[in-house]
């Protein structure tokens, strides 16, 4: 059969044509809104329109099956249109506000979860982790299914003092915004690699392979026409394996997750943030990772109970302090924690003013 | 018929109430060949703890240099339907809004070649359509193509640009985020189907300081909708929020970052020229408070993730700017910023590492933006600092003056 | 004559045997203090003792003559003792308080200035300058004058909102605690050393020379044995001529004075802080420097008027912003104040939310 | 007879109230021929705005490699006596106190040897005899050490520690600043006469966080004086500062840094678990709040000038130390982190660069002190860190263990 003639930089169609009417109609107008409940909320436009938003939760790895099924309940409720969020998750919109409860009915009847809005725990941003990429050093899909699975109500009912965004990469290249979220899971290795000498010398540029290492530990080996790495100065970042897959570095039992937290994007109140580090290394526990949903829990249910209401993960550790943050977790404090890098200087405490801890 | 495959530990992951993947790529595996084959190595990962993807290839469709992540299965003869299992990504509508016959067209284009799996959407924003052949592709880009679709970005190229909701339902956008992102997609086609850059480029832009499309933290370029002018107080509103339960003072007065606030239990007020336009206080009062009239966006530059240098936040550049069709001084701005990066970056060097390599000084020159104390949190601290060109020369120049006129000009 | 017979390792002699009475007798249980006026405090001991304190300004610079007047003054009226302060003023001190009126008067009599204690300008911590350092791009003492003429009663009557500490560096090495003071000047070299290659071959080793340079700009001239000077990356640090004197660095116009701003030591409310740069360059203009002593003027008198009270300078203008701090002191920020070294990525504003200024 | 010089430019410095050191060096000029040339020398920097001094060569007093800062001038023949102008360092009794007997015997010495001209103090603390030559600096020891001083510290050695008055005449002296800082004086004699560090290292002690010696800022090891335990409130006291003027809300609560304060305008309130004991409230209302009665000290690591990597301000290493004497485990301390540093440092490296270019982990294992959080204002963000030994084995273990008792250990 014939290809259709491809056309080339044309871009994405224009967002107009997938706007539902009255957002079309009151587009650049809108008054307020109000939230009704973990997911459904109202906006009000200046004319008095209103549109109904009900948000469902997504694993965003979809089939195509799935994608079909929520165009039929757009069709059947909200004019054929749909929409999904920065997190994944989908919206449907409806300026019916008697639509609304039998969209939440044929919803909840097909399995779909409803939340995510107000300050709740939304859907988990994350990576390809097992399911596609290469460097992966844990799945991230399953581990965004174990937490949510726990964490559920605080998508659904449960409201928290502030949105918690959580956020998991499979590795150090953290792809989303791990490096700035209330909560992130990051996959680290820990393993430093391990030249395969023979691969080596035919697959690896040796200038290249020594270039790639931000700390300078890989040094040539000319005996074997290979590389060296001194061990004390590997970081494990993978640096190495990502331009010479001679060097590698995964290791069933080296890789693992390491928990940062405090981190933020919006400017409300305090500047964004980055995440810093509270649990260094945990092993990869497939399929359901239970230490790693426990650890998550713990910090967002002391969060929720000691934050006040606005509070952001990280708000509520720069007010109560670090030493308190490990405090009332219980987390243990290891050397790992103290930066060791570049910046080291401005992570470090310069005057005798900390609390006490026991 | 697609291979069937013994999943016990992907098994656990259905179980619980949150959506599961492993659901939608059995839902997938049932009659798709790449998804069955997906699903068993994923099953052998989750045994061993290991991955079996290869180092990507460089694989594309004609013309294009990006698009495509190319992926091969270690294990080929272990799992022959995910030998090739390559990525396509499909630049999204700006906002994610969809008519469910686009959808469904996408879905037929993507059953039709691939493994029936999908990521709605990337964390870049595209939508990611999972695991094809290499043969596949030229057909799958001729069948969106000819559609009216178009792949997003990969490589060392300009990124497909996001951005948040905005004006379309969100009544806090200063700027059109949706419309100027569309823009700036367009703009930049060639650039981001023919990487020639020294590394990637994103653009993201939130419609306010809320930042819903977190562009602060991973945009190279990050647009940020702010206003000038004077908060509007309803003060009517605001004694409903107090009635229904607001906490005005511990709440918003306090929680206040610049202290401009002050409440005396019966009317708001606002020192206006001290106010940051955080937002904390508009969209915890929503109904009670609008921001100033006059509509811009702050353009920061830098952002990205943590390899290897450190992660960035962008850096404020422009303070304010108008934003308005056809948004030709962001055209601009955004060319004249990555032809000075494009001119003196080391390959895989972001633009922010850029700036912060070979400073602000030459960047803000190149791009004629002038150094203004908005663009820093603080000034620099030790004592070693550079004068170029006629600096030192004008600063003398000054001083002649002020013995003239007996009035210093610090 | 014969000399006395050297010891060695002996240390200085204790302190004890220095100590007045009252405070031998007192030491460690004092009560309380109060001050009294703008030099005179008096602290009172858990055993109802009290001593009495005078402070008197001091040019640091002093001749013996000087100092054996002030120990006549102490034998009149302090038993015989006298301290100094770490900011190099006189106190007199005494237990008796009907002495104070007879020492205030004799100490006005002999010219000395008394002041400093409480919440105003003290002396200011300097370095030696001209007076005897080969590195010193410009006079301290002699600045240090200026300033203090023109500040003199913030020091003796004038309160601020907190204690303003002022130092000078004549150089970028900044002895003295500069880099952590409200107000600071430094002093600064603005020309590229240009080497003396007759003079280096003879005199430096090139080795070393290349190595001191921070900022790699040095390199070797192998035509002329000497070395060459990278004028884009050199940051007139003078850490070249510190190793090899036949790269002078020194140039009556080139060499200016900078203003750093906002730091302190104390722990009290926030953190210590370092000063940041305002001024990136004035010219030297002995004998008086008038431009700087109004500079440091403006500063100290748009904080005066715009703290709170108990906020030291740099809690000012961390409250208000330094976009806003620009604005009031009308000072105009330039390409020198954004950091362009190795720690610029902490100085940079990462969020919209700044304040307008005009 | 000294030479008299025209100082045409100096003389503008003897205007003005604040006393003024070119009268100080016209007194000494008056009879000593270094301070004239001096003076002299002096006036033709004023003129010409630049410094004649040179580089300074080594000199020194037998058997000692510090304490004198050699210094010549670049003008011999203009200014003979200033050929040879070095400063002699002699150390402060602690804090600064003097006999007139004592300060008086100084004059006479230097008065005999030197210009006539001392600094009163030098920043580091010592008093600074200021200009002389070679061949009077034997003499000059003599006389200083036969009548109980010596030298101070110069060149890469131990350098002269100060301390704040503390308990002398403070009533918030949490520790014995000044016998701290002569016992640590008297302990590194040694080190400090007989350069052997990489570098300069320094040590200051302040009794409280007040800081009056600066210690923090300018000091390898600043010794900080602090408590345990609830501040005494005296309430009567309160209300006396009430009824006599202090706002105590906002000037007092409203500033506590942990806003760990509270007053309801009779009673003043401290949650004391959350004071970080900053000082603040204490020095505010001295009579009416008193520190807790456990004492002890917060040891600080690492300050220094901005030369070159950047200025540092010291670093919490070791929270809460009780310091008594004899001071064992203060001498013990500060041993074991200068063999530490004279292992690994590059010469003119400083403790602080070192720990950064090192890491802080070897430092602390060097000297035995545990990883605290109170050591750092905020844990690392990046997701770099090492793993050395058997920390994943200890992991593994720890893991191993809570499998079996059901409890994870975070
Ligand atoms: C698919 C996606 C993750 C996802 O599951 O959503 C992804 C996947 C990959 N990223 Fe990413 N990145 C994706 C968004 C991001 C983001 C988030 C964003 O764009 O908002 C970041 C952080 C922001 C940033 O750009 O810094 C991100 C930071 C990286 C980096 C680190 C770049 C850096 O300068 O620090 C790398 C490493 C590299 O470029 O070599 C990387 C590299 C990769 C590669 C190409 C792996 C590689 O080294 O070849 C991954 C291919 C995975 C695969 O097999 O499909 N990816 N990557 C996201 C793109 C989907 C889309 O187009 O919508
Ligand atoms: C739909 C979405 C935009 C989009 O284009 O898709 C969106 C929509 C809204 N955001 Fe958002 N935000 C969305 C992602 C974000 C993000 C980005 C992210 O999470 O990656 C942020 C930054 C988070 C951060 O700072 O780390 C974000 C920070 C906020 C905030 C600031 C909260 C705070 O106080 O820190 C508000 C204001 C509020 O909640 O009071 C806000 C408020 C809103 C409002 C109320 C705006 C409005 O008036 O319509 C919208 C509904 C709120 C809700 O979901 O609770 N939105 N919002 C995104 C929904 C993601 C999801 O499915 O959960
Ligand atoms: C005399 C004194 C200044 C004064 O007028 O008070 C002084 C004078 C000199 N200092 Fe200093 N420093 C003096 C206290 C300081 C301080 C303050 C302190 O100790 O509290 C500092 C900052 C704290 C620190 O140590 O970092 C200080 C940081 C420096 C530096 C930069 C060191 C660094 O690591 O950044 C140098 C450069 C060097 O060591 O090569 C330096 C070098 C010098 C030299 C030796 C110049 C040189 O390169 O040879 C100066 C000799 C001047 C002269 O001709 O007499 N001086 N120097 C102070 C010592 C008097 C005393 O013993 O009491
Ligand atoms: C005499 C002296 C100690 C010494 O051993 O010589 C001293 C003595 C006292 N200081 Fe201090 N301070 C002395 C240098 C310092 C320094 C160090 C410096 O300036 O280099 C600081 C740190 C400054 C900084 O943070 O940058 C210092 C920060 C304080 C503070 C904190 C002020 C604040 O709120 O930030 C107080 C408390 C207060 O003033 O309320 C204080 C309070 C005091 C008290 C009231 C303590 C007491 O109860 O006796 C003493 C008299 C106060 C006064 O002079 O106003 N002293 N004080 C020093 C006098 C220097 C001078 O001649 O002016
Ligand atoms: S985080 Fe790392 S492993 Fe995961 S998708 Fe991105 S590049 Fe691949
Ligand atoms: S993993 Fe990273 S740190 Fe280790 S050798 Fe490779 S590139 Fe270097
Ligand atoms: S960033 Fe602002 S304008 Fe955009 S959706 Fe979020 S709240 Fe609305
Ligand atoms: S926008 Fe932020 S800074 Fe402005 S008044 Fe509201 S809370 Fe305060
Ligand atoms: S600051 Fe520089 S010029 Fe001044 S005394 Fe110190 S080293 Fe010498
Ligand atoms: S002055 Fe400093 S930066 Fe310039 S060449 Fe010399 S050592 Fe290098
Ligand atoms: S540092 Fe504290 S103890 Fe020492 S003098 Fe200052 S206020 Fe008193
Ligand atoms: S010492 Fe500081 S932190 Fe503690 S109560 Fe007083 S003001 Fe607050």
């Amino acid at each position: 059969m014939a290809l259709p003639e491809r056309r080339t930089d044309i871009g994405p169609p224009s967002y107009k044509q997938f706007l539902p009417p009255v957002i079309k109609k009151n587009y650049g107008s809108w008054k307020y809104h109000e939230i009704l409940s973990g997911g459904v909320m109202v906006h009000v436009a200046e004319s008095g329109d209103k549109v109904y938003t009900v948000r469902v939760a997504s694993p965003r790895l979809l089939a195509t099956e799935t994608i079909r099924e929520i165009c039929g309940i757009a069709d059947k409720f909200c004019d054929g249109f749909v929409r999904f969020t920065s997190r994944n998750n989908v919206e449907f919109m409806t300026p019916d506000e008697s639509k609304i409860e039998p969209l939440k009915k044929e919803l909840k009847d097909k399995g779909y979860t409803i939340g995510g809005i107000g300050h709740r725990v939304s859907n988990i941003v994350h990576t390809q982790g097992w399911v596609h990429c290469h460097g992966a050093a844990t799945d991230a899909s399953g581990i965004v299914k174990a937490i949510m699975d726990e964490l559920y109500e605080y998508f659904t009912t449960k409201e928290l003092p502030n949105k918690v965004r959580i956020a998991l990469a499979c590795c150090v290249n953290m792809c989303g915004a791990v490096h700035c979220s209330d909560i992130a899971i990051v996959a680290v290795h820990t393993k430093v690699p391990q030249p395969n000498d023979d691969l080596l010398k035919n697959l690896c540029e040796i200038p290249t392979t020594i270039g790639s290492c931000p700390t300078f530990a890989i040094s040539p080996n000319p005996a074997k026409k290979s590389v060296k790495i001194n061990a004390e100065k590997c970081m494990y970042c993978g640096n190495c394996f990502t331009v010479c897959p001679a060097l590698p570095i995964k290791d069933p039992d080296a890789d693992g997750i390491a928990i940062v937290v405090g981190g933020k994007v919006g400017s409300l109140r305090s500047s964004p943030k980055f995440s810093k580090l509270v649990i260094p290394f945990m092993s990869n526990e497939p399929p359901r990772w239970p230490k790693i949903v426990a650890a998550v829990k713990l910090i967002l249910e002391t969060y929720a109970k000691d934050a006040k209401k606005y509070e952001r993960v990280g708000e509520w550790i720069e007010r109560i302090g670090w030493e308190k943050f490990f405090e009332l977790t219980g987390i243990t404090f290891t050397y790992q924690h103290i930066d060791d890098f570049t910046f080291m200087r401005d992570t470090m405490r310069t005057a005798s003013t900390f609390k006490y801890t026991s | 018929m697609p291979k069937k495959y013994d999943t016990p530990l992907l098994n656990e992951l259905e179980k619980g109430p949150w959506p599961s993947f492993v659901t939608e790529i059995k839902k997938a595996a049932a009659w798709n060949k790449m998804a069955a084959d997906e699903l068993g190595q994923l099953e052998k990962s989750y045994r061993t703890r290991l991955v079996y993807w290869k180092h990507g290839g460089i694989v594309g469709v004609r013309g294009y240099g990006g698009g495509i992540i190319g992926r091969y299965s270690e294990l080929p003869d272990e799992f022959p339907e995910v030998a090739h299992f390559h990525t396509v990504r499909i630049n999204q509508p700006t906002g994610w809004f969809y008519s469910t016959d686009a959808l469904r067209m996408t879905c037929d284009i993507w059953d039709k070649y691939g493994s029936g799996l999908t990521n709605m959407h990337g964390s870049t924003g595209d939508m990611v359509l999972l695991g094809t052949r290499t043969e596949s592709l030229e057909p799958i880009f001729a069948e969106f193509s000819s559609r009216g679709w178009d792949l997003g970005g990969s490589g060392s190229a300009m990124r497909t640009p996001s951005a948040c909701i905005g004006q379309a339902r969100c009544e806090w956008a200063n700027i059109d985020s949706l419309d100027i992102c569309n823009e700036m997609t367009q703009e930049f086609q060639d650039e981001m189907h023919r990487p020639a850059f020294p590394y990637k480029f994103k653009i993201k832009v939130s419609g306010c300081a809320c930042d819903c499309v977190a562009a602060i933290a991973r945009a190279d370029c990050s647009i940020i909708g702010t206003w000038k002018g004077d908060i509007k107080i309803d003060q009517d509103a605001v004694k409903w929020y107090a009635k229904n339960g607001t906490d005005i003072q511990n709440w918003i007065v306090d929680m206040c970052p610049t202290k401009c606030m002050s409440y005396d239990g019966k009317e708001l007020k606002i020192d206006n020229k001290n106010c940051n336009r955080c937002m904390h206080c508009i969209s915890k009062m929503t109904k009670a408070l609008k921001a100033g009239d006059e509509k811009g966006a702050t353009i920061c530059i830098g952002s990205k993730a943590p390899i290897v240098v450190g992660s960035l936040l962008s850096w404020v550049i422009v303070p304010f700017i108008k934003v308005e069709p056809p948004y030709d001084n962001l055209r601009a701005l955004i060319r004249k910023m990555i032809e000075w990066w494009d001119e003196y970056a080391k390959p895989r060097e972001r633009i922010g590492e850029l700036i912060e390599s070979k400073g602000m000084r030459s960047f803000l020159e190149y791009i004629g933006v002038p150094p203004v104390p908005q663009q820093i949190k603080e000034p620099r601290k030790d004592p070693f600092w550079f004068f170029h060109g006629d600096d030192i020369e004008n600063i003398k120049k000054l001083e002649a003056e002020e013995k003239k006129t007996g009035k210093y000009k610090f």
